[in-house]
């Protein structure tokens, strides 16, 4: 690995800059232009980061699940499907996090507590440990193929319960917002400036995540080899080990 | 190995070992119910001052079911691993689904076993009152979600099982994931109980909801138990 | 086919350790190849290979033909492994066990009867929990339960451990009917004279390799 | 062997030693604490559209240390027996008062680490305010309340440790043995917290029978250890 | 006073079963005595009861001129005993158990050092978790914890067992030593050439007695 090399390439720095004239973009609109919200004031400029985010979260998870998928059905395996979708988690798990936080900090303005046990968030919650536990198991001691094979199943267990988060407002009656956006044959309550806002925080978020990916799965495969150095001389010593004793 | 026959012999074989070891050592017996009726007793001690016992029974029986079931899951695999059994099993070469469904089999027998007991406390302590409707819709909620926990503890167990570090993920991984079936049995089990007049009819829906969850681990497991067990 | 085992360059890593760092091993069909070498040297590991127990990092591997990176699974159903421990579970009762593990392969039970007392382990002793056997009691019921198997490769690790002077004897002879029989037998052991009067080759195993 | 310093010489290294177990396996923070943890979630959530999370915060928070410390207990007399230590230590001739001691010592170490992480819990997830003195009567409560969890647990625990059968006991035993303490700590700390109301003087008196129940089982303990573990 | 050990008539129980069922042994200080029998005959609960782990249920026994029905405690803090099992802790590392079990009898820096080169288990294994070792290296680990303990009798379980040759020559250099140091021991084992050669006497055990 040369000094001078890194995880990028021209494409990426591309991607980069872009993602950082949308995120200023997006602190504009969502902070100046959108209007304020008639019942939750300026409250609810905290939307355009919670939703992105989460819905950001479940293209993570889905493309964990593709990849993994992916990579238990070729004939020969190839580990770079496992390490997107291992790094496509990890981003996953961060944005979670991200909704989580901003949720619980809207919650304490609106609803006056950073946390109830409402269907929406409890899910959320366990959509989170749920990838956090998917992760521990990656990182269980164990040859690159082991640790891809059993992360492999339990990813495409794991998005089984992005349904579950997202209808759990249906399912059970909560006090969060149900699908309003997402939900199609839903009358839209937000204004267009709103909406415009929404949905170009939901184009910043994916494409800083394609850009968080990149570089993740190429550390990852940096580590992969970095490792197989280590193994080549631990596998030197211990040929060593032979007629000392 | 792979004719149907032969694996279902397998995974009877399997299922009728789990449940003599459990036969030889009464853990469930002695170990595991009673630890379960204590668990009821001191949720009793712990919140009766209330006097919501009967409101919050349902939740208190599933919670104490999902807490012994840890404790069963782990003895099942500690049987495998004492001694190298589970290498033995491997080596054996036999289909790893019909592991699975026999392993599971046995799992869920206790479990059942487990829940007549607790439903039965529950009933003593707690002062629930049950109609036949109740009673039969208590049964089915108790049968179906046992279906959807044997499979699902089987499948995490299975990869707990294995090296060292792993144990400690089976709590982590374990909740999330039957979550959704606390949450559904207890809804249906109030239903039966008409805790807080709620009416027997609101339990099926909820009953669905665990056949669901029963049917995906179930078809899960006997496809991803393999590659989970496996080193 | 006539090498029933062939390892080319194996390396098999235990947690970070290359428990084995390229070993190379011939086995042909009816052979009795003995491993011996000091104490971590990686016979248990080779065993553990063939079995198709321990997955192989680099190099590659055949037991059977079957090639043991991609088809590891399929290995399994052919090879018997005796470890270093029984494999046996502690709260059945020896008859129990030795008939679950018949079970999995349907041995018949006329089978099952001459396993147990070729090994002495019928009578009072059938009907003890494993968990309350002596040592050598338990690793008599642990080699009925391989005899049972009818393996085409049989892999012991060190499986006089354990037995009297009689049993050593008696496993002896049930090992050379079982090549008589066409089976293929790999030992380790560190009990010089007798494995190597039983083998009939040794291969020193040393620092993960095969010298 | 009998001279104190070197009772108090082996109490500090089998301290040490069953600590260091914890340290290189970390079964206590990888599996025991998120196991805690879930309990107060699974009761957070069975119990959350009662409202009446605020008021039982203390009762769950010692029932999940309870549970904790059955598989804490259990845990450290299986690494004595699991390769035959424990015979090994009988043999080693010391003192067995010095090991009830030492033993005790890392159960109370482990068990205080675990209630300060879910008194943490407790705070987040129930929503509990706590003034400086209820702080400090909270702190006071846990360390004496763990000083006799700690010598009970080992007491029972060596009782279990011994032949197959006995472990199923252990449970069986110990929680209506530790029921007073789940009682007195658990309104010491809702008088810490405040809960429903009470004032925090109202919680010294039951840390005062906390401190009965450790010197009555630290004295026990200390006797009775011996015989007990002996086959 | 002359004898160190001596069994009357002593019946011992496992559960229900009389393992030792009236068993006679006279041990003098200085000996070597090897316990040989088939499996099952009793040798390991023979070694049980002379450290004072197995209580005797009918018959007398003194060891040390220590009564073992009513002192058995005083008995154990001068015999080692090393069982089937190395009664080590897995999660610990080798240097960490050998330690452990060296602060239990204050032994010296200087004496754990050369125990555990003695079974060479120093240098990279000595910080590796007893778990990871292989069959072999533990049974060293087993025996340095019980080297530093110094003890006055030596009881020991099919020592030999899983040792490589070289550790095999190593450990009878190690027991002629103790026993030059004033020990005395008593050794269960299967191997009849190497165990009779080390020992000064044999016995034969079965059916719980000694014959
Ligand atoms: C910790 C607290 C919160 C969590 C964990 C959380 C979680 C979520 C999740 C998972 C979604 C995605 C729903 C989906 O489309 O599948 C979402 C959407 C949304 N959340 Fe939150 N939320 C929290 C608090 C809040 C609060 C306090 C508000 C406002 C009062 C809020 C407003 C919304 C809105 C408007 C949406 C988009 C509606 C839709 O689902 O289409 N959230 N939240
Ligand atoms: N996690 C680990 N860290 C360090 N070393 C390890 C680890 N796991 C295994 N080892 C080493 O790998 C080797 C395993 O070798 P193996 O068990 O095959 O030896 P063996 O030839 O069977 O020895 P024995 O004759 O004692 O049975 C041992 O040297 C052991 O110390
Ligand atoms: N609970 C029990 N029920 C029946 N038999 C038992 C029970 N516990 C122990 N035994 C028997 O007691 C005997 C124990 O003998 P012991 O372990 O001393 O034999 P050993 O001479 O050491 O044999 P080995 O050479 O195999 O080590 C065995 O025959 C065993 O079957
Ligand atoms: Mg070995
Ligand atoms: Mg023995």
């Amino acid at each position: 690995m040369t000094p001078n090399s890194g995880t990028g390439t021209s494409a990426t720095r591309r991607l980069g800059v872009l993602v950082i004239v949308l995120v200023i973009s997006l602190a504009l609109f969502g902070l100046q232009f959108s209007a304020e919200d008639v019942v939750q004031g300026s409250t609810v400029r905290i939307m355009y980061v919670h939703v992105p985010s989460i819905w950001t979260a479940y293209i993570a998870f889905f493309l964990t699940a593709v990849c993994s998928g992916v990579y238990l059905s070729r004939r020969q395996r190839s580990l770079a499907w496992d390490r997107v979708a291992g790094a496509s988690a990890e981003i996953g798990v961060l944005f979670v996090a991200v909704s989580l936080v901003t949720g619980s900090l809207w919650g304490r303005l609106t609803w006056g507590t950073y946390w109830v046990w409402d269907a929406r968030l409890t899910s959320t919650a366990f959509l989170f440990i749920t990838y956090v536990g998917y992760l521990a198991v990656r990182r269980l001691d164990g040859t690159h193929r082991q640790r891809a094979r059993r992360s492999s199943v339990m990813a495409l267990l794991a998005v089984l319960e992005i349904p579950l988060v997202h209808f759990s407002v249906n399912l059970w009656r909560s006090l969060h917002q149900d699908a309003s956006v997402a939900d199609p044959n839903a009358k839209v309550k937000l204004d267009g400036l709103m909406l415009f806002s929404l949905f170009l925080g939901l184009v910043t978020f994916t494409l800083l995540f394609v850009w968080l990916v990149l570089h993740r799965q190429r550390t990852m495969l940096l580590e992969d080899s970095f490792a197989d150095r280590g193994l080549d001389v631990a596998i030197a010593e211990r040929r060593n080990e032979a007629g000392v004793q | 190995m792979s004719s149907v026959k032969s694996r279902r012999t397998i995974a009877v074989a399997v299922a009728r070992k789990d449940l003599s070891i459990e036969w030889n050592s009464r853990i469930l017996t002695n170990q595991v119910a009673p630890f379960a009726a204590i668990v009821m007793v001191m949720f009793a001690f712990a919140l009766d001052n209330e006097g919501i016992l009967q409101r919050v029974a349902p939740g208190l029986m599933w919670l104490a079911t999902l807490f012994s079931m840890l404790i069963v899951v782990q003895r099942s695999f500690t049987v495998e691993s004492a001694d190298g059994a589970l290498d033995a099993l491997r080596v054996a070469g036999v289909d790893t689904g019909a592991i699975f469904v026999g392993k599971s089999l046995a799992l869920m027998v206790q479990l059942f076993v487990l829940e007549i007991l607790l439903l039965a406390t529950a009933v003593v302590l707690y002062g629930v009152e049950m109609t036949a409707v109740g009673l039969l819709e208590a049964f089915v909620t108790m049968v179906v979600a046992t279906a959807g926990l044997g499979c699902v503890g089987t499948l995490y167990g299975g990869l707990a099982a294995g090296a060292k570090g792993r144990e400690t993920l089976l709590p982590l991984l374990l909740l999330p994931v039957v979550a959704p079936v606390l949450i559904g049995a207890t809804r249906a089990t109030e239903a039966a109980f008409g805790s807080g007049g709620t009416a027997v009819s609101e339990g099926w829906p909820w009953i669905g909801l665990l056949a669901v969850f029963a049917v995906i681990f179930a078809v899960a497991g006997t496809v991803a138990f393999g590659p989970l067990v496996d080193e | 086919m006539d090498s029933v085992i062939e390892l080319n360059d194996v390396v098999a890593v235990l947690g970070q350790f290359p428990a084995l760092a390229g070993a190379n091993l011939q086995v042909s069909r009816g052979e009795i190849v003995l491993l011996q070498g000091p104490n971590g040297a990686g016979k248990t590991s080779i065993l553990r290979v063939c079995a198709g127990l321990l997955p192989i990092e680099r190099g590659s591997g055949r037991v059977l033909g079957i090639d043991l990176v991609a088809q590891r699974d399929e290995v399994r159903s052919r090879v018997g492994l005796l470890g270093h421990s029984n494999g046996l579970y502690l709260d059945l009762t020896v008859d129990q066990n030795v008939r679950f593990w018949a079970s999995m392969v349907n041995a018949t039970e006329e089978e099952i009867v001459r396993a147990m007392s070729l090994m002495r382990i019928d009578g009072r002793l059938s009907s003890v929990k494993t968990a309350r056997l002596s040592a050598g009691q338990r690793r008599r019921c642990a080699l009925a339960s391989l005899i049972v198997r009818r393996a085409e490769i049989w892999l012991l690790d060190e499986p006089h451990a354990g037995l009297d002077a009689q049993g050593r004897d008696e496993l002896d002879i049930v090992l050379r009917n079982a090549v008589f029989a066409g089976a293929t037998i790999v030992l380790a052991s560190h009990e010089m004279e007798r494995a190597s009067a039983l083998a009939t080759r040794v291969v020193t195993v040393d620092g993960g390799g095969v010298q």
